[in-house]
């Protein structure tokens, strides 16, 4: 595979008690799942930094979606919390360099909600289909 | 009342002339104009000939620019009134203070106020730097030195006319922690401070109590108390100073008052009028000090039905 | 410990602009523990500048490095080899570490990524307060410990002004006025006869405004 | 550490459906050992795995099959029994996957696997049998006896007397006063037990296993001992009322937990002051109705004062009471014995002194001091909706609670987390039922939330199985993946140990850094996530994992 190719895939990191679960089982009843979704398992998502998914958008990731636990349902409490702060943060930064920040998103699954998951990574890789990012990216 | 000694002064100053013989003391304020003509002194002043015995010229009040308050002190003298030179801590660092003082007793400028002055961030160049280099007290300490033991603040001597200054000092009764003001007060005092002028009272008892500190220290007697008076002009202007201007209370009741009146201006004149006799009758209280912000034409009507006309005529 | 916070981006892309090697050195002391230039906010830094140049026709290298203490020759010159291969550096680090670079690296240019802020403490996680102006003449003898010189905003030493409202400041109504917290302070020691004397003059010849400061120990000096 | 090209993977063509050739190539060409089968969720799939890792001294496994929960936790556990760490044996699923997806993820999944940090530790750590119960409210007394039933040497420590707080509030967790008493007594006279009351705990340093606590005794003596474990049970206590719709609580208005304070010490019911009331109402109002407790309590006081002094009695209570589960029976106990439930709209509640002295009648009558006025209905329908205007002798008003100050100084000193509404239990579904934050730290009875005795009784039992679930039978095995701090790269500056969800983290004195109690820790991450020094690793993960995967990603060989 190609950084060309790369461009159109989303990059999805999973918190293992429960988007992880949701995801694969989405995959595994063959829901509607855009094809360029590729996850990768944390152990919470509050475990997931700045700087990984400033290193997945510049190896050529589209979009990275950081899957948390709903609130109040993080087994650490505060994982959840701590991550979505994170990822406002960073929305900050990407913004700061005229970078499309919509290109990074916090959402949270249940490991039961597998449509939800899947839902949400269709919308997302959608909305960042309607966009022509490589465009939206050299201005 | 305990009567000060009459007859002595220390300076040429007319309103140290009217403490000194007793009489309730009546100041007036004048912003200088943010430019550079002269007129506008004359212009606004003209409503204070004859209700006042001095005028308090601001330095770059709220920390927005305007005419320098000597200069305009001196052109208000050229009219005839006497100018209060106010000087804050907050643009110039000693030498720079001391020169202007200089500067300002040559000119004939003989009634100063030391400030700590309004921080920048208040006014429109929030970017510049501020200076603090020495504080309201040293201020007062460094106009008495110059004054008393010709010497400049670093202890050198002073060759030549000494700048006679009769000086002063603000005091805020209203601000925090209330039971330390009065010991600032004796502070101010204690650093060479003659005369005191107030942040404006609109809540009078808290000033009462105040007052009644400071006579417990006996400083009423040390030192001619006058309380500061902004008219209010309608309940918005009282609110917008109780919200935005640090180290006011309004009594919610006034602003209630004012917003049901049917001619605010005329209401703001007459609770002006009202606090003043007030605060006249609490003792050691030997003058006001009337702020009439943007609206200097009110001043002779407060001025006259407090019955503090005529003013002593004692050049 | 010295608190500093990040530059924007967009500031220090101005700095770098013609530079295609670029060196982004952090500090592993006071800026790593203040969050604002520790090796997280080198990758994060070093990550945006990379990410901004996609897409821009010039060719980027961005480089890191973070090192124990910028303000140290010895732990500089470990850097010896990256910088030789780099035409400019961003510095994540305080003042005094960006013109240790400057000083070490001589034809290098090295820019400033990070606004030194000042010597303060963590009010809690994430928060820091500014509690010293390195005056060069401690005055928290007589101040109940409370520094009137970097917490009043008219470093008064004879206060509180009369702007002290309800314990804040009148110039931020979520700054505390250091006066009343001195006041309060040595009421609770039973010490509120020191604040009846008048503090002489600041010597502000110990300051800055005596020039640079310098310090020595004749002892130690080799 | 094991050399790493001792990996391989298991293939499942699930019967044919999956095209593996591209899969094995991929992975070959990585040195990983391949073996496939058709169908590996069948009976012979795990023998099949279990037979090719019999002694082939792997350090990590890479399984490509579908596999639901149970059968990947079984197929960890048959590699683990190789000696693979179950975090090195990964489970992914490539049936539904397309042919090009599917060799990414093998590719990424055996990447990210070959770059994981193994679990460097496993030890058994031997244990004191020993547990620390804080507070005596019932249910901790409850907790008390099981744990020694359970073969648990118990110390149950108190700032007061034993049971004292359970007995004086008794309405929190609705004990009866004599099963109280009778907790207490076998408490005191379990060998097994060391009761240490009145005494102030000083502090609890350590972490699970080997928590080390200080207590400092009424009489000037301190003392100090070890623990495997913690629970607590300092239980919760009424919040003071001043004045209640504007009326000064004292001899007329009085706070349920009086009543039952009163009735509880058998001293009758002096706390009516001796006067005989006819007309009494109880309000529940809404800050009192967080949790059924305080409205039971009233339920119970209203039915005793109509049975001792067959006085009228009322029972307001708002509309969130009446729909509550479990409210039923006590209606139906409440009508039988004759009192009247009203349920009452708050808003337009209001209680009204009388002006003028009371007046008696007859020593012990009274004259109705107090008038209530509301809108409300009668829910035996007899005295219908409307407005009501009750005159009153005395009106009683259910409790707000708080967690206790013991309670407080507890989770203080113990750095524990408290739910919104200030008690040790917390919302979060993975805290239920008797957890805390921090692992071998238990909470029972009312100080989790306010319940009733058998609740308390439910949570004493639940926490006696969590501490045999921790302490076994006096070893503790340590065997989960842990944070890591790199030491040489640690700038101390504290946010791991403050950013510690479990306050599992501490400073090293000795080695300048800060260290994870692996015992403690619960390997979420978190505090790598926050470290700006980028020298925290976590095990089963590893930064260079995510960079390996992403590589794959880049198409980087």
């Amino acid at each position: 595979m190609t950084t060309g190719e790369l461009r159109t895939s989303v990059i999805a990191f999973c918190c293992e008690n429960s988007a992880l679960q949701a995801v694969e089982d989405a995959r595994h009843f063959g829901m509607t799942m855009p094809e360029c979704v590729q996850t990768i398992r944390v152990p919470c998502a509050g475990k997931v930094e700045e700087d990984h998914i400033l290193k997945a958008l510049e190896s050529g990731a589209a979009g990275v979606v950081l899957f948390a636990c709903h609130t109040e349902n993080c087994q650490y409490l505060q994982g959840n919390v701590r991550a979505e702060k994170r990822l406002t943060r960073l929305r900050g930064l990407l913004d700061e360099i005229g970078y499309p920040a919509d290109a990074v998103l916090y959402a949270s699954a249940a490991p039961a909600e597998a449509a939800r998951a899947a839902r949400i990574l269709r919308t997302f890789a959608d909305d960042l289909a309607s966009v022509d990012r490589e465009e939206a990216i050299e201005q | 009342m305990t009567e000060r000694p009459t007859g002595h002064t220390n300076t040429n100053s007319n309103l140290e002339r009217v403490l000194a013989a007793g009489e309730f003391a009546v100041c007036g304020e004048l912003g200088p104009p943010r430019s550079a003509d002269a007129e506008v002194i004359a212009d606004h002043a003209r409503h204070f000939h004859g209700y006042v015995d001095a005028v308090n010229i601001t330095d770059n009040q709220t920390a927005i620019v305007r005419m320098s308050s000597i200069a305009a002190g001196a052109l208000l003298r050229e009219v005839g009134l006497e100018p209060v030179i106010q000087m804050t801590c907050r643009d110039r660092n000693r030498l720079a203070q001391q020169a202007d003082l200089l500067g300002a007793a040559a000119m004939g400028l003989n009634t100063l106020l030391c400030l700590s002055g309004d921080h920048q961030v208040f006014g429109d160049e929030d970017t510049a730097r501020n200076v603090y280099d020495i504080d309201s007290m040293h201020l007062l300490q460094m106009v008495r030195k110059m004054r008393d033991d010709r010497q400049f603040m670093s202890g050198t001597d002073l060759e030549g006319a000494e700048p006679r200054f009769f000086v002063g000092a603000a005091a805020n009764p209203f601000a925090d922690p209330f039971e330390f003001r009065v010991v600032r007060l004796a502070k101010k005092v204690a650093a060479g401070a003659e005369f005191i002028q107030t942040q404006a009272v609109y809540d009078v008892d808290r000033f009462a109590r105040w007052m009644e500190a400071a006579r417990d220290m006996g400083l009423h007697e040390k030192v001619s108390i006058m309380a500061g008076l902004v008219p209010p002009k309608s309940a918005g202007a009282l609110r917008y100073m109780k919200n935005n201007v640090s180290g006011m209370r309004i009594p919610e009741e006034l602003i209630r008052r004012m917003s049901g009146a049917q001619d605010p201006k005329e209401e703001g004149i007459q609770i002006t009028v009202e606090i003043i006799q007030q605060v006249r009758e609490i003792e050691g209280v030997r003058g006001v000090h009337i702020m009439p912000i943007m609206w200097e034409s009110a001043l002779p009507e407060i001025v006259s039905r407090a019955g503090l006309t005529p003013r002593p005529d004692l050049s | 410990m010295i608190v500093a916070e990040r530059k924007a981006i967009s500031d220090i892309l101005q700095m770098i602009e013609g530079a295609g090697r670029v060196l982004v050195v952090g500090c592993g002391t006071c800026v790593t523990v203040c969050l604002a230039g520790g090796e997280k906010e080198v990758a994060v830094c070093a990550s945006l500048l990379r990410l901004q140049n996609q897409g821009e026709d010039r060719d980027l290298t961005v480089a890191e490095a973070t090192i124990e203490r910028q303000c140290e020759w010895e732990f500089v010159r470990e850097l010896d080899e990256l910088v030789a291969d780099c035409d400019a550096i961003v510095s994540l680090a305080c003042g005094a570490g960006v013109q240790t670079l400057a000083a070490q690296f001589e034809d290098t240019p090295v820019f400033p990524g990070l606004n030194t802020q000042f010597i303060g403490i963590p009010e809690e996680q994430g928060v820091w307060t500014e509690h010293c102006l390195a005056c060069g003449e401690c005055v928290l003898d007589k101040t109940g410990g409370i520094c009137p010189i970097a917490r009043c905003a008219k470093t008064i030493l004879n206060g509180p002004c009369g702007g002290s409202q309800d314990g804040k400041c009148e110039i931020n109504p979520e700054t505390d006025c250091a006066w009343q917290l001195i006041f309060d302070r040595l009421k609770r020691l039973g010490r509120l006869h020191m604040l009846e004397e008048i503090e002489p003059p600041k010597n502000w010849s110990h300051s800055s405004d005596g020039g640079p400061r310098k310090v020595k120990r004749e002892d130690m000096i080799l | 550490m094991k050399a790493q090209q001792q990996r391989a993977a298991i293939l499942c063509s699930c019967c044919g459906q999956v095209d593996l050739t591209e899969v094995e190539e991929a992975l070959q060409s990585r040195d990983i050992f391949c073996w496939r089968h058709d169908g590996l969720c069948t009976e012979d799939g795990t023998e099949f795995i279990a037979g090719r890792m019999a002694g082939a001294n792997l350090e990590g496994v890479l399984i490509c099959a579908c596999a639901d929960e149970d059968k990947a936790r079984l197929w960890r556990r048959t590699a683990a029994a190789e000696d693979v760490q179950p975090i090195m044996t990964s489970v992914i699923g490539l049936r539904d996957l397309p042919p090009d997806v599917r060799r990414r993820e093998v590719l990424m999944a055996a990447a990210y696997q070959k770059n994981m940090l193994p679990v460097s530790v496993r030890e058994a750590v031997s244990v004191p049998q020993k547990v620390l119960v804080l507070g005596s409210s019932a249910a901790g007394l409850r907790a008390v006896i099981d744990l020694a039933e359970a073969g648990y040497d118990v110390t149950v420590a108190d700032e007061e007397e034993l049971a004292r707080r359970a007995l004086s509030h008794l309405p929190p967790d609705l004990s009866g006063h004599n099963d109280v008493c009778a907790l207490r007594d076998r408490v005191a006279e379990s060998d097994r037990v060391c009761v240490r009351a009145p005494v102030q705990v000083t502090g609890i340093e350590g972490q699970v296993g080997g928590f080390a606590a200080t207590f400092a005794h009424a009489d000037g003596h301190s003392s100090a001992d070890r623990f495997g474990a913690i629970v607590l049970a300092p239980g919760c206590e009424p919040v003071q009322r001043g004045e209640f719709l504007g009326v000064d609580v004292g001899a007329e208005v009085v706070p349920v937990s009086q009543f039952d304070d009163a009735m509880a010490r058998e001293e009758g019911l002096s706390v009516l002051a001796g006067v005989r009331p006819h007309q009494v109402a109880f309000v529940v109002p809404s800050d009192a109705t967080d949790t059924e407790v305080p409205f039971m309590s009233a339920v119970r006081a209203a039915r005793r004062t109509r049975r001792v002094l067959n006085a009228d009695v009322y029972l307001l209570c708002n509309d969130a009471k009446v729909t509550a589960s479990g409210m039923e029976r006590a209606y139906r106990d409440l009508r039988d014995d004759g009192v009247t439930v009203i349920r009452f709209d708050e808003e337009t509640l209001s209680l009204e002194e009388a002006d003028v002295p009371h007046t008696y009648t007859d020593p012990g009558e009274m004259a109705h001091p107090l008038t209530l006025r509301f809108a409300g209905e009668d829910l035996d329908g007899a005295g219908g909706a409307g407005s009501w205007e009750l005159p009153c002798d005395r009106v009683f008003v259910a409790d707000q609670l708080r967690l206790s100050r013991m309670g407080e100084r507890l989770a203080d000193l113990l750095e524990l987390r408290r739910g919104a509404d200030g008690f040790l239990g917390d919302d979060n579904i993975f805290q239920l039922p008797v957890d805390t934050n921090r692992r071998g730290i238990f909470v029972v009875g009312s100080a989790g939330r306010p319940k009733t005795a058998e609740a308390g009784r439910v949570d004493a039992a639940n926490a006696v199985l969590s501490v045999q679930d921790l302490l076994g039978g006096g070893v503790m095995t340590v065997d989960h993946a842990a944070a890591i701090v790199q030491g040489e790269k640690c700038a101390l500056c504290l946010t791991c140990i403050r950013s510690c969800p479990h306050t599992a983290i501490s400073v090293d004195e000795d080695e300048g850094a800060a260290v994870v109690h692996r015992e403690a820790c619960q390997g979420c991450g978190i505090c790598a996530g926050e470290c700006p020094a980028d020298a925290i690793q976590l095990e089963g993960y590893s930064d260079d994992s995510f960079a390996a995967a992403l590589d794959v990603l880049r198409g980087v060989q």
